[in-house]
């Protein structure tokens, strides 16, 4: 497999049965190691561009190529266990400890349960979470601290790639920015390849390597840098969904 | 009252019988109806009919279900199979409906993660569906157990006797002491089944039980 | 989804699930009575759904026992339709019955009259899995009664008399409507139009109330029964024999037949008495005494046990 | 089976169906005790469920109600029967009492689900209490009401066959006597009248539920919601 390719969207649409057109011919790659911020409002098919990769979404047409690979020809449940997936609320599941949900994909793959869960103590610690929690379960955390775990689980398996859909959208300003700084810490420490998707620019523009801005219906209005966006808007639509992020950045 | 001294071997005989008569159905209608719901959801045609199965099969009633199964299972009459079969058709009947609702309830996002995450349609179904429909799948339990520990004692028309031995005995005699000692019994049975099934409940599902604690943010 | 389609999936679905608890109920190993009844030693005795007749089968049951014979007793089966199949299929192995009836139900036009006809043409007609052992002296049968004031004020005394009383309406139990001195007896018999009242407590309480408060005219009791007494009912009189003797006896399948059982049965045949039923009878009914009491009791007095 | 042309013959011969024992009587009787039993558990279960729906008060009514359904069917008939003696009476009574569950608590469901918050409203702007319940929770609670009164009349009519273990009408008395002489052929015809009336019920007031809610709008909107 070729290095230095990451994740590859090569003019992929997807139309919903009920005639909703999520994706409409977009291409975009998403660099290794390095993060890919997909921000857009609702309804820009950011998170069905995002669900491509794990193949929860199957495009109607155009390809998506992983490390240079078709991931139509690969078998979905290897691919998904060997992609870190992030949901907003978590996506915890509430019957297991905090401790089993994060060994789940790791138990999947075979390794011993015992073992799974010793390296699942030392993700509680590298999420900045303490040790005393691992038996509790997920209705006894806080939203922040679900993040956390949810963000230790999709890392358990060491995968390659790493999902996150709006993972920080459901907590307050000020736990955000601490989850915010934790990922940037992270990443400079893994160097996973990230696909980010939220809504809100600041925050792609604080995480990602790259943005790739989405308009409604699910085309691409602009990918580049943040400096490149801020100071070169490919059209009017950009330059107003940027001014309307920095605005706030300004008063903050 | 020393009806109830004299006669207490016997009461505690039939209500033995009467535990063991309905410990059977319980467990083997639940065991059925659980996956039968499960598969019968998957399936858009026949998720929408499990309601109509449900009230046909309560809707045959008991006697004739009883007098028949002999002649269909070619046991004798007397054998108490013939009522363990109706207890477990009427203990579907009713688990089909409330396991049906049970796994609709799950919460989509969940099942979505698990997908996520690789989880194979089995381990999905055993470690997140099953799990996650507990709490609902377990009232439809207890329901399931009251009313077949209530539906016992029509198996006394038929020779099959439990509890409802004391209600047959009672009228004959117009002896409602010992009627009355009849349903009360029943009723503790029931109250019994059900606190074991609360308690399993319990101890099988801790995560239904621990609510936020004070927020402690690690950050 | 029509909901006409529906319901037909509902139905195959409903007949799917019937069909598999009903395939593997027959094939079902826990047969907890059956393995009780395959072992040879042990006879099981079952009992009608009245009172007389559950006390009659403890006592064969504890006579049995005492003569080291393990009986299993299966009480309150039915109707004399619903246990004759039960004897019939093995689940059980001896049932107290009577002659009369017992005669009536195997051979319908039989003339036997008089108790000794009536044993020896039962024993002809009995089918060849069953036989039955000593008739005793003790006779309890069934008997058509009206209240003192009824008879006094109709100047009934005799089942005849009724034949020209319309709207009558007897309260017995529901295999009455059937019974050669039920329903179809009175109009064959006497050319008496009744209407079956059908009361599930075996001449019992109910009945008794029912022929009291006026609901029916005529109660079926059994003649054993101290509430004939007690409410000094008018047993009618039964010139036409429609209702033949009735005498306690053991109906038993040859299968669970032997030497031991018949002699310990028969000593206990030997000694029953009418006098007896009424005593025993009266215990359950107004002392509320339970069958196995009332039998061990009887045992004890005859030192039969 | 031959049990099966049996019952086609029992069901097919004119003379079963006439005279004071035959199916018709039979078949209006088991139909009037039930409509009397749906109307009584009606009148008692459904103001009652509105109190409680409504105001919220004496809430421990409905587990103890529900706690009803743990008794045993025959043990109630043969307790009452010596109590209220022969007649209709005591078996009328069992027959409420395991009808009023399913209609009490889906009556009371169907008021509970209307928002604190919208009867809070209205009470501000000056509807009296008569008003909130006749004008938004009955019309909210109407769909839940019908479904109680469905589930509770096929269970009815199932339970009246066990009722006539008493001197009563109705179709169980096929059954009862049916059992006491082993007639197949009349239990199973009994048993097909039954299973027919009360699939015949469910159809009925399936449609009617259909067609008062294609009709009145305002329930369409709330089921929607």
């Amino acid at each position: 497999m070729e290095h230095g390719l990451g994740i590859a969207w090569k003019s992929v649409s997807k139309t919903y049965n009920d005639g909703t057109v999520a994706v409409n011919n977009v291409s975009v790659t998403a660099d290794e190691h390095r993060t890919l911020a997909l921000v857009g409002s609702s309804g820009s098919g950011k998170t069905t561009l995002l669900q491509m990769v794990n193949r929860m979404v199957t495009p109607n047409s155009g390809t998506v190529l992983i490390q240079g690979q078709d991931n139509q020809g690969m078998n979905p449940v290897t691919l998904r266990r060997s992609i870190g997936y992030v949901l907003q609320n978590g996506g915890l599941l509430p019957n297991k400890t905090v401790l089993d949900n994060i060994a789940t994909v790791p138990v999947l793959q075979g390794t011993r349960r015992k073992d799974a869960r010793v390296h699942a103590l030392e993700l509680l610690d590298e999420v900045g979470l303490e040790k005393s929690i691992q038996n509790r379960y997920p209705s006894e955390l806080s939203g922040g601290q679900q993040q956390r775990v949810g963000v230790a689980r999709a890392l358990a398996a060491n995968p390659e790639i790493l999902l996150m859909d709006e993972p920080f959208a459901a907590v307050d300003p000020i736990v955000r920015r601490n989850l915010q700084d934790e990922l940037l810490r992270l990443q400079s420490e893994i160097g996973k390849t990230i696909v980010f998707v939220t809504h809100d620019i600041d925050e792609a523009f604080y995480l990602g390597d790259k943005v790739a801005l989405l308009r409604p219906g699910g085309t691409l209005a602009q990918v580049g840098t943040a400096r490149e966006l801020i100071d070169h808007p490919a059209d009017s639509f950009v330059a107003s969904f940027i001014n309307a992020g920095c605005l706030r950045s300004e008063l903050q | 009252m020393n009806w109830l001294i004299l006669n207490c071997a016997q009461i505690l005989h039939y209500a033995l019988q009467h535990m063991l008569l309905s410990v059977f159905p319980i467990l083997l209608g639940t065991l059925v109806a659980v996956p039968l719901a499960r598969l019968a959801n998957g399936f858009r045609l026949t998720r929408s009919s499990i309601y109509v199965a449900s009230s046909v099969l309560y809707a045959i009633p008991s006697l004739p279900l009883l007098i028949f199964l002999p002649a269909l299972l070619r046991t004798k009459i007397l054998n108490p199979v013939n009522i363990e079969v109706a207890l477990t058709i009427y203990a579907i009947a009713i688990m089909l409906t409330s396991a049906s609702h049970a796994f609709l309830s799950i919460d989509p996002s969940v099942i979505h993660a698990a997908d996520a995450m690789g989880f194979g349609a089995w381990k999905k179904f055993f470690q997140v569906e099953l799990p996650l429909a507990g709490s609902q799948l377990l009232a439809g339990i207890r329901v399931v157990s009251v009313s077949t520990i209530s539906l016992v004692t029509v198996g006394s028309l038929i020779g099959v006797n439990s509890l409802g031995f004391f209600f047959l005995e009672g009228y004959q005699r117009d002896f409602p002491l010992e009627i009355w000692v009849g349903i009360a019994a029943t009723a503790l049975i029931a109250l019994l089944f059900d606190q074991i099934l609360a308690i399993c409940g319990r101890v099988l599902m801790p995560w239904n039980h621990r609510r936020v604690t004070r927020e402690r943010s690690a950050a | 989804m029509s909901s006409f389609g529906r319901k037909l999936i509902g139905g195959v679905l409903a007949g799917v699930v019937m069909m598999g608890t009903v395939g593997c109920g027959s094939s079902n190993p826990l047969d907890s009575s059956s393995s009780q009844e395959s072992d040879a030693s042990t006879i099981t005795i079952g009992s009608a759904n009245f009172a007389e007749s559950e006390i009659l089968a403890n006592m064969y049951v504890q006579a049995l026992a005492s003569h080291g014979i393990h009986a299993a007793l299966k009480p309150d089966i039915g109707a004399r339709d619903v246990y004759i199949a039960a004897l019939k299929d093995g689940s059980i192995d001896l049932v107290p019955e009577y002659t009369g009836n017992l005669l009536q139900y195997f051979d319908k036009d039989s003339t036997a009259h008089s108790a000794s006809d009536v044993y020896s043409e039962l024993k002809k007609a009995l089918p060849s899995k069953f036989a039955v052992l000593d008739q005793a002296k003790a006779e309890d049968s069934d008997s058509l009664n009206v209240t003192k004031s009824y008879s006094e004020q109709h100047h009934v005394t005799s089942i005849g008399d009724l034949s020209k009383i319309n709207g009558l309406k007897i309260a017995a139990a529901p295999e009455f409507a059937t019974r050669p001195y039920g329903i179809t007896g009175l109009k064959q018999q006497y050319g008496v139009d009744a209407t079956l009242i059908p009361i599930n407590d075996g001449g019992g309480a109910t009945t008794i109330k029912a022929l009291l408060n006026g609901t029916v005219q005529m109660a079926n009791i059994n003649t054993t029964s101290p509430s004939i007494k007690t409410n000094n009912l008018v047993t009618l009189k039964d010139p036409l024999q429609m209702i033949l003797p009735q005498r306690v006896i053991p109906l038993i399948s040859k299968s669970a037949e032997s030497d031991k059982v018949t002699s310990v049965l028969n000593e206990v045949q030997s000694k029953l008495t009418t006098q007896d039923l009424m005593t025993m009878n009266g215990e359950s009914i107004n002392d509320k005494e339970s069958a196995s009491a009332i039998a061990k009791h009887w045992l004890q007095t005859y030192k039969l046990v | 089976m031959n049990v099966f042309s049996q019952t086609l013959l029992w069901l097919g011969d004119a003379s079963n169906w006439e005279g004071t024992g035959g199916i018709s009587v039979r078949l209006v009787q088991h139909m009037q005790y039930s409509l009397a039993t749906l109307a009584i558990t009606c009148v008692i279960a459904i103001p009652l469920a509105c109190y409680i729906g409504h105001f919220g008060r004496a809430l421990f009514v409905i587990p103890v109600i529900n706690a009803l359904r743990a008794l045993p069917t025959l043990g109630m008939l043969s307790a009452l029967a010596l109590i209220f003696g022969l007649g209709i009476s005591a078996p009328m009574i069992v027959m409420v009492m395991f009808a009023i569950p399913p209609v009490l608590a889906a009556t009371y469901s169907g008021i509970a689900n209307v928002s604190q918050t919208t009867t809070h409203a209205m009470r501000a702007i000056g509807f009296s209490e008569w008003q909130i319940l006749w004008n938004v929770e009955l019309p909210t609670a109407f769909p839940a009401i019908l479904g109680g009164i469905r589930s509770a009349f096929t269970q009815i009519i199932a339970t009246w066959t066990v009722a006539a273990f008493l001197p009563v009408g109705g179709l169980g008395r096929f059954l009862i006597d049916g059992l006491a002489i082993r007639d197949y052929s009349q239990m199973l015809g009994a048993s097909f009248l039954v299973i027919g009336l009360s699939i015949a019920v469910d159809v009925l007031m399936l449609i009617v539920q259909n067609t008062i809610e294609r009709h009145s709008r305002y329930s369409q909107l709330t089921t929607q919601s």
